[in-house]
């Protein structure tokens, strides 16, 4: 009984890890970007989600549709101007520069909204739980799985059944390729960082519903993010979503036999899987 | 004046200069060929002149206007497309994908689209769902030559699509050359088989370490020019 | 005294702690003021820990390498107050703390936290607060008012506070045990989690009515609200740490109502400054119309390092004389804005009577106002009857 | 193959070497009478410039020699500070003999880890060697008799007499705690000469140039005859014996340790690679200027508090976007200078080219 | 015995089979010669020799010894040296520093101690007055040598080859035989891939023919030369 509790709400965080991880997973999978600006990226665009709730009195969802159009700009003009620079053989240049943007990020939200915790009110939705059986889920944590699987479904779609998506495997494979096929790769790039901003986007209303954020949790959400990405396999949205359940399912598990393991048992997880399989789950082109 | 033109075309990898000064000339609807040694610098003057490899605007000129520092997607938009060397599928799109990324940057009307390049290399249409890097080396190059013919090119580039073929399907390949004729590009042939470039080519380039050495119609030139054209005099 | 008096103060202004801080420019501006008008040289030197346990022994260190200061004062949870005590106490310059109970403070600083046989007073470092012992009476004194199965659920957290209230020996689960509660602590969790369902889990089996704790307020929004998500609902939770800004329970929404807390401070305290002469409603009163935010429980306690500074150093004849400044702490008795202030007397084991003076501690609910927002109502004054209460504890509907 | 006795010899050094030889050997006895003529604040200035000196060269011959790109440093910061502690407070050793303790316990901790990082590449390796630093840091936060996740601080007495210290403390006539400062900075003193040197040694010798051979081409090197997968491992085991026994040098200072302190990824990692890439990754002179650069905008503008942050960040960005090969790189370029030449140039022997008819007689 | 034996070796890079079931023995002291149309895997031959490409199936031995799942620094250890088709020389370092790399590592001794045999091989391969700068910055023939020194720098007891006449003059074609004749003559087995014939048939004994992966021809040049299999494949190139 409690195992099956326990193991759903795994599952459901894994949701959540998925989510925060599929902008990651996207960039990382087409142009090789480490993005450790990720996490701040997802808390930034918590706060525009708050701004647009509290100075439009809009529904959290409702300005999360306000928001979508604004980080796509910013992901697309981030990529275009800086980012675009720095992608090659050299891993350094990305990390670096993305760590400088989480700097900048977490210390510009601090002078602008201060350390205050902060949080968007869900209303009801917040507290609200289905009884399924034996278990209650949150109605939350449901929509955020529901909302991490439609991410991927539709970032799955766009991949493989678009022209953009075509464009988007051809860059990522050979850039130079592309180049003599007419696809500008630095363009196909920002609009790829675009995307992974409007999930990014995504991610912060659930962020921001979830509980409390301030302007410095990013990073503590990151490395789960990049650990489901990287024991999904490059490139492998399923197998993101695959890697966030496994961390999920992990962290609850531990947490199930000692709270002091919890979150040492996602990361263990995360070793174990790759111990197995230094390439992830689910490597592309297999 | 010439259709597409080099001139004085250098290039370098880095320290490594590999073009000194190259003159290369192609009339509307004309077919070349460039041949030489390995490392002579024929893959570099392809890359040169798609952009890949930058260079003075006035070193390459097409229809008259100086191309040469324009990025690889706008030379497309010109109208030159390039089967690069090694065909350079990519491995992650099926041979249908793979053919129908050719028509992203430019989607000019025209003779080629899926369906004549499909009655170009019949064999393609049956293996259309399979990863275009699951072919065997012929039909790879056909389909690399599909995807550049299907944005309709005015100009063909061609880097050794006989490497690594069989005799058999080097004949299967060369002979879509006429009808890729027909439909009015101008083409560059890159060869090491000379004796395959003397044949479909209206004039011939011959280079060696960077330069030209010879040029002509392939029956003006002797034996004897061409081999020395190839390794230098003794 | 002709020259001036140097004073270091540390806080973490920036990062996660900066809460705690946000009341910093209000009070050293107006030490300032008050001081020079009243003929006194003093100089403060701010510096901010970022939150960060390495910055704060650094900038610690520049107080009293660089800046050469008198006395260094320091407050604000154990992550900031510790690094800086110790630093003190190696340097031997004095220090005085305060915002963090006594045992993170007093037992975190000794080498070998679990031998108490080789814990040693500090020649230096002095704290004021409250300690485990007071806020454990406080809660149970709340508990006591209402009609529960006395089943309580422990929330600790493995960092200072979480690891010191958790404590088999000096924290909740003696005491608890002598008072007949049965208490269900699942082990010490990672701050920053994202899930609590085995806690909850836990706390259903036991058939928890109590819930307690000691939690940073994004952990106790993530635990509160999937509580309520899986239906459990307990008749009290009383919280400490996540429940002291308001701000921090408007996130857990209308959810907050009748959570409890421990009340270190309030505006209906009856204690007056003794720089100023201002009651704490003054204080807090002066402090909103200057900065227009709504007073917090670490204000009061920011005043009082600097009251005591000034007492102390209006006693010593030299103020460069770390060990005179040193001895003249441990010989205060100050009435101050958050209680009277005696070192070496208040009820406490004697390896730490030395160093920490105790400080009022009251129990309060957090009550949703009509038109929104929260109230802070104080409920329980057993522990301190001179401070006021304004009602009764009420069950979480 | 005709062996004429041609006398061929090896040269490393050029003119600007040479000088600066002279200089740094003077330099070196400077620092080493700086606590006669320097201020107490100044000489734990000097401390922190040598400890992340130090971090900085170590992270340096990790990521700009041997290629390997390491997010999770503090691991090792942090193991050999609780070493440090440990056997100090639970043992009751000597901290400065803790030292060396430290750094073989890192060590030991890194044959283990690379089991797990080295089946990883570029990106994976990164995140790899984070995630088991946060592993190590949840695991030493549950050891109880350290205080766990609340930390604990380092005896008073320890410090105080420390190997050296009374000895000091009579010499300069001063405070237990400033005759401990002047021991630590010596002992930082001795291991970044120690480092430096090392690091210098290395390069120098067999296994550096085999080392460059891994990073320009890993195929043609393995073809002639170098293990590069051994090279790696030996130097990732080097750098975190030296990163451990700093981390301890570091917390003796310190006095106080706890997890999110001693596992810092910002402290240990972030501004070290910040560091290393200001100045010039993968030359020895890099490290150098980009600690000096950080010392200058720390001490500028530290007390911004978020903009001093934000500053720093952007500061990376726009090196990384226009010198992405560092400050001292840029400096090189311009002038062809190297202080620490790893060159090796033949001499001797008639440098003219020969003939095939020549040689084959 | 054969100082190298090729038993069955195959190789497939997903579905592109690039070694078929490959024998031959080389014996000491023998010089062979390998030839086959671009792409017939020619140069992954070399790469499976030398431990730079694992082998799917199929058993190599050398000197006696299996060394089928050595790795290739181990291989090079053992007396393998080989040059690459395309240079990969180690483009940061010095033209001497090439060497050095290769003599101190591929020869397993202190680096102070083959400075006179990288000096000497320099002279050999003509490269002595390049000695010191960047091997980034040689031009395509000088990398191409610097390949056959930096091979030879490892004291090799078997040096594979991988086209390294291509582009010669007639004069410098000459010259770079009679270098390999002398290595030769020294007792160094060679397996040399090339399609400058008449520079290969001066220096080999056997050649081995190649295409799609399998061996289709082994024997006296003048014999293969001969068969028409082999003229058809090489139709192309003979002009
Ligand atoms: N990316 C590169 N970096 C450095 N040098 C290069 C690069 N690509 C080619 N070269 C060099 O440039 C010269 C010309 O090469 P190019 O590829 O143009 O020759 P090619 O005539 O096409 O030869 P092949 O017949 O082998 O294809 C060669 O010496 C080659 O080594
Ligand atoms: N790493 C690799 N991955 C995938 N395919 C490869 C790889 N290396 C070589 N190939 C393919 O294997 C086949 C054989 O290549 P190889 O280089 O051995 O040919 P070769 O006989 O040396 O040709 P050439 O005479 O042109 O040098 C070619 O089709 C080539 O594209
Ligand atoms: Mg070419
Ligand atoms: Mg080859």
């Amino acid at each position: 009984m409690i195992w099956i509790d326990t193991i759903i709400q795994g599952i459901l965080l894994g949701g959540l890890y998925a989510l925060f991880a599929a902008g990651l997973s996207l960039v990382f999978g087409i142009m090789r970007l480490v993005n450790l600006a990720h996490g701040d990226l997802i808390v930034l665009g918590a706060f525009l989600i708050l701004v647009l709730v509290t100075a439009l009195g809009l529904n959290p969802f409702l300005a999360t549709l306000v928001a979508i159009p604004l980080m796509f700009a910013l992901g697309w003009g981030l990529q275009l101007v800086i980012l675009n620079r720095t992608l090659g053989d050299d891993i350094l240049p990305p990390l670096l520069v993305t760590f400088g943007l989480s700097i900048v990020i977490q210390n510009g939200l601090l002078e602008g909204f201060s350390a205050d915790s902060q949080r968007i009110s869900a209303g009801a939705l917040e507290t609200a739980s289905i009884p399924l059986g034996p278990v209650t889920v949150g109605v939350m944590p449901l929509l955020t799985f529901l909302s991490a699987l439609a991410v991927i479904v539709a970032l799955n779609q766009l991949f493989y059944r678009t022209s953009l998506g075509r464009a988007f495997r051809a860059t990522s494979d050979d850039p130079v390729t592309a180049g003599l096929m007419g696809i500008e790769p630095n363009r196909i790039f920002a609009v790829a960082t675009g995307i992974a901003f409007v999930v990014v986007t995504i991610a912060a209303l659930y962020l921001g519903t979830r509980a409390n954020f301030d302007p410095t949790i990013g990073p503590a959400r990151l490395i789960y993010a990049f650990e489901a990405v990287i024991i999904g396999g490059l490139g492998s949205l399923w197998g993101t979503l695959a890697g966030g359940i496994i961390i999920g399912v992990a962290q609850t598990v531990g947490a199930a036999i000692n709270p002091e393991w919890q979150i040492l048992a996602g990361h263990v997880a995360f070793l174990v899987v790759l111990a197995v399989r230094p390439r992830g789950l689910f490597p592309k082109g297999l | 004046m010439a259709f597409l033109e080099t001139r004085a075309l250098t290039a370098s990898y880095g320290d490594f200069q590999a073009l000194f000064g190259v003159d290369i000339a192609l009339e509307a609807g004309e077919t070349i060929a460039i041949i030489g040694a390995n490392g002579a610098g024929k893959t570099t003057l392809l890359r040169s002149i798609t952009g890949i490899l930058r260079n003075g605007a006035d070193q390459v000129l097409f229809d008259g206007k100086p191309i040469g520092t324009a990025s690889p997607p706008e030379i497309v938009r010109h109208g030159i497309a390039m089967v690069p060397e090694g065909r350079r599928l990519f491995p992650s799109l099926t041979v249908e994908e793979n053919l129908l990324i050719g028509r992203y940057g430019r989607k000019a009307e025209g003779l080629w689209n899926l369906d004549t390049v499909y009655d170009l290399f019949p064999v393609l249409r049956q293996r259309r769902n399979s990863p275009g890097t699951a072919l065997s080396g012929g039909q790879q190059q056909m389909v690399a030559i599909g995807r550049a013919l299907m944005s309709n090119p005015r100009v063909l580039l061609c880097d050794e699509i006989s490497l690594g073929l069989a005799p058999v399907i080097i004949r299967d390949i060369y002979a879509a050359f006429p009808r890729i004729r027909q439909s009015g590009a101008a083409i560059v042939v890159v060869e090491q088989d000379i004796g395959q470039a003397l044949k479909v080519a209206d004039r011939v380039y011959c280079m060696m370490e960077g330069r030209v050495t010879l040029s002509g119609k392939p029956a003006d030139l002797s034996r004897d020019a061409i081999h020395n054209a190839y390794f230098g005099t003794a | 005294q002709n020259s001036k008096i140097k004073l270091g103060y540390v806080s973490p202004q920036t990062g996660p702690l900066a809460g705690f801080a946000e009341a910093d420019n209000y009070i050293v501006s107006s030490f300032l003021q008050t001081t020079k008008d009243m003929g006194l040289d003093f100089d403060v030197i701010v510096k901010d820990s970022q939150s960060n346990p390495n910055r704060a022994a650094e900038v610690a260190r520049e107080l009293i390498v660089d800046d050469e200061v008198n006395l260094v004062m320091v407050a604000s949870t154990p992550e900031t107050t510790n690094p800086v005590a110790t630093t003190c106490e190696g340097e031997e310059v004095p220090c005085l703390s305060t915002v963090a109970p006594w045992q993170p403070w007093f037992i975190g600083q000794q080498g070998n936290p679990g031998d108490p046989a080789s814990w040693k007073p500090f020649d230096y470092a002095y704290h004021f607060f409250w300690g485990l012992e007071d806020v454990i009476a406080v809660f149970t004194n709340m508990w006591g008012q209402l009609e529960t199965n006395k089943q309580v659920g422990g929330l600790f957290p493995n960092d200072g506070d979480g690891n010191a209230w958790g404590d088999p020996n000096v924290g909740f689960p003696p005491v608890l045990d002598k008072l007949g509660y049965g208490l269900t602590d699942p082990g010490r969790y990672q701050n920053l989690t994202d899930d609590f369902s085995a806690q909850i889990n836990a706390f259903k089996a036991a058939n928890a009515e109590i819930i307690t704790g000691v939690m940073i307020p994004p952990d106790f929004t993530t635990f509160w609200t999937q509580a309520k998500q899986q239906g459990f609902t307990p008749k009290i939770a009383s919280i400490g740490k996540a429940l002291l800004f308001p701000s921090a329970v408007e996130t857990v929404g209308d959810q907050g109502h009748n959570l409890s807390s421990e009340v270190w401070w309030s505006p209906s305290h009856p204690f007056k400054s003794s720089l100023t002469g201002a009651s704490a409603k003054e204080f807090a009163d002066d402090f909103t119309s200057v900065t227009g935010r709504p007073w917090t429980q670490p204000i009061g306690f920011v005043h009082a390092l600097f009251e005591v500074a000034v007492d102390v150093m209006k006693r010593v004849s030299n103020p460069a004389d770390g060990d005179a400044v040193a001895e003249a702490i441990g010989a205060t008795k100050l009435d101050t804005l958050v209680g009277p202030l005696e070192w070496g007397t208040g009820a406490l084991p004697p390896f730490a009577a030395k160093n920490v003076a105790k400080t009022p501690l009251v129990g309060g609910q957090w009550r949703l106002r009509n038109g929104g927002g929260y109230d802070l109502v104080i409920v329980d004054n057993q522990t301190a009857p001179n401070i006021p209460t304004g009602g009764k504890m009420e069950p979480i509907a | 193959m005709t062996t004429t006795s041609q006398k061929w010899t090896v040269e490393t050094r050029t003119a600007a070497s040479t000088v600066f030889a002279v200089i740094a050997a003077v330099a070196v006895i400077a620092a080493f009478a700086a606590p006669l003529f320097v201020s107490r604040s100044m000489l734990q200035d000097l401390f922190f410039i040598l400890t992340m000196l130090m971090l900085a060269q170590n992270w340096n011959l990790l990521a700009g020699y041997a290629g390997l790109v390491s997010v999770g440093q503090q691991a090792f910061v942090g193991a050999g500070a609780y070493a440090m502690f440990a056997v100090v407070i639970l043992g009751g050793l000597d901290p400065v003999l803790a030292l060396p303790v430290a750094g073989i316990f890192a060590a030991a901790l890194a044959i283990p880890t690379a089991f797990f990082v080295f089946r990883l590449d570029g990106a994976y390796f990164a995140i790899g060697t984070w995630v088991i630093a946060e592993v190590f840091g949840l695991l030493f936060a549950q050891w109880k008799a350290l205080g766990g996740g609340t930390g604990t601080s380092l005896p008073r007495d320890a410090t105080r007499d420390m190997f050296g210290v009374p000895f000091v403390k009579e010499l300069f006539d001063t405070k237990s705690s400033a005759a401990a400062d002047i021991v630590t900075y010596w002992l930082a003193l001795v291991l970044a000469l120690a480092t430096v040197g090392f690091i210098y040694w290395l390069l120098r010798s067999k296994q550096g140039i085999g080392l460059a051979s891994v990073r320009d081409n890993l195929q043609a090197a393995r073809s002639v005859g170098v293990n590069a997968s051994r090279l790696k491992l030996v130097v990732y085991v080097a750098t975190a014996f030296g990163t451990g026994l700093l981390g301890a040098l570091i917390y003796i200072q310190t006095a106080r340790i706890s997890p999110d302190a001693a596992f810092s990824v910002t402290d240990w990692t972030a501004y070290v690679i910040f560091i290393v890439v200001i100045g010039g990754i993968g030359t020895l002179e890099g490290p150098f200027v980009g600690v000096l650069v950080f010392f200058i905008l720390q001490n500028l503008f530290a007390d911004y508090g978020s903009w001093y942050l934000l500053i720093l960040g952007l500061i990376g960005i726009v090196v990384m976007l226009f010198a992405p090969r560092g400050l001292w790189g840029l400096f090189t370029d311009k002038t062809g200078i190297q202080l620490f030449p790893i060159r090796r140039r033949l001499a001797g022997g008639p440098l003219v080219a020969h003939s095939r008819e020549d040689t084959h007689g | 015995m054969p100082i190298l034996s090729l038993s069955d070796v195959s190789k497939s890079f997903g579905a592109l089979q690039v070694a078929r079931a490959i024998s031959f023995d080389l014996e000491k002291g023998e010089a062979l010669g390998i030839i086959g149309p671009n792409g017939a895997g020619k140069s992954t031959l070399f790469n499976l020799i030398t431990g730079n490409l694992q082998v799917d199936a199929g058993r190599i031995h050398f000197e006696g010894r299996d060394i089928t799942r050595v790795p290739a620094e181990k291989r090079c250890l053992m007396g393998f040296g080989r040059s690459f088709q395309i240079p990969q020389p180690f483009e940061k370092l010095t033209v001497f520093e090439n060497l050095v790399v290769a003599g101190a590592f591929g020869s397993n001794l202190p680096e102070n101690q083959v400075t006179g045999l990288c000096a000497e091989i320099l002279v050999e391969c003509g490269l002595i007055d390049r000695a010191n700068d960047p091997a980034g910055s040689l031009t395509l023939l000088q990398r191409k040598r610097l390949e056959l020194a930096r091979s030879l720098a490892t004291s090799p007891k078997v040096l594979l080859l991988d086209e390294i006449a291509g582009g010669l003059t007639e004069a410098e074609c000459h010259a770079l035989v009679e270098t390999i004749r002398a290595i030769h003559a020294r007792g160094v087995s060679i397996i040399w891939i090339e399609h400058v014939l008449h520079a290969l048939n001066s220096v080999v004994s056997r050649l081995l023919v190649l295409d799609f992966g399998k061996v289709i021809g082994l024997g006296e040049p003048g014999e293969i030369m001969a068969s028409r299999e082999v003229r058809e494949i090489y139709l192309g190139i003979e002009i």
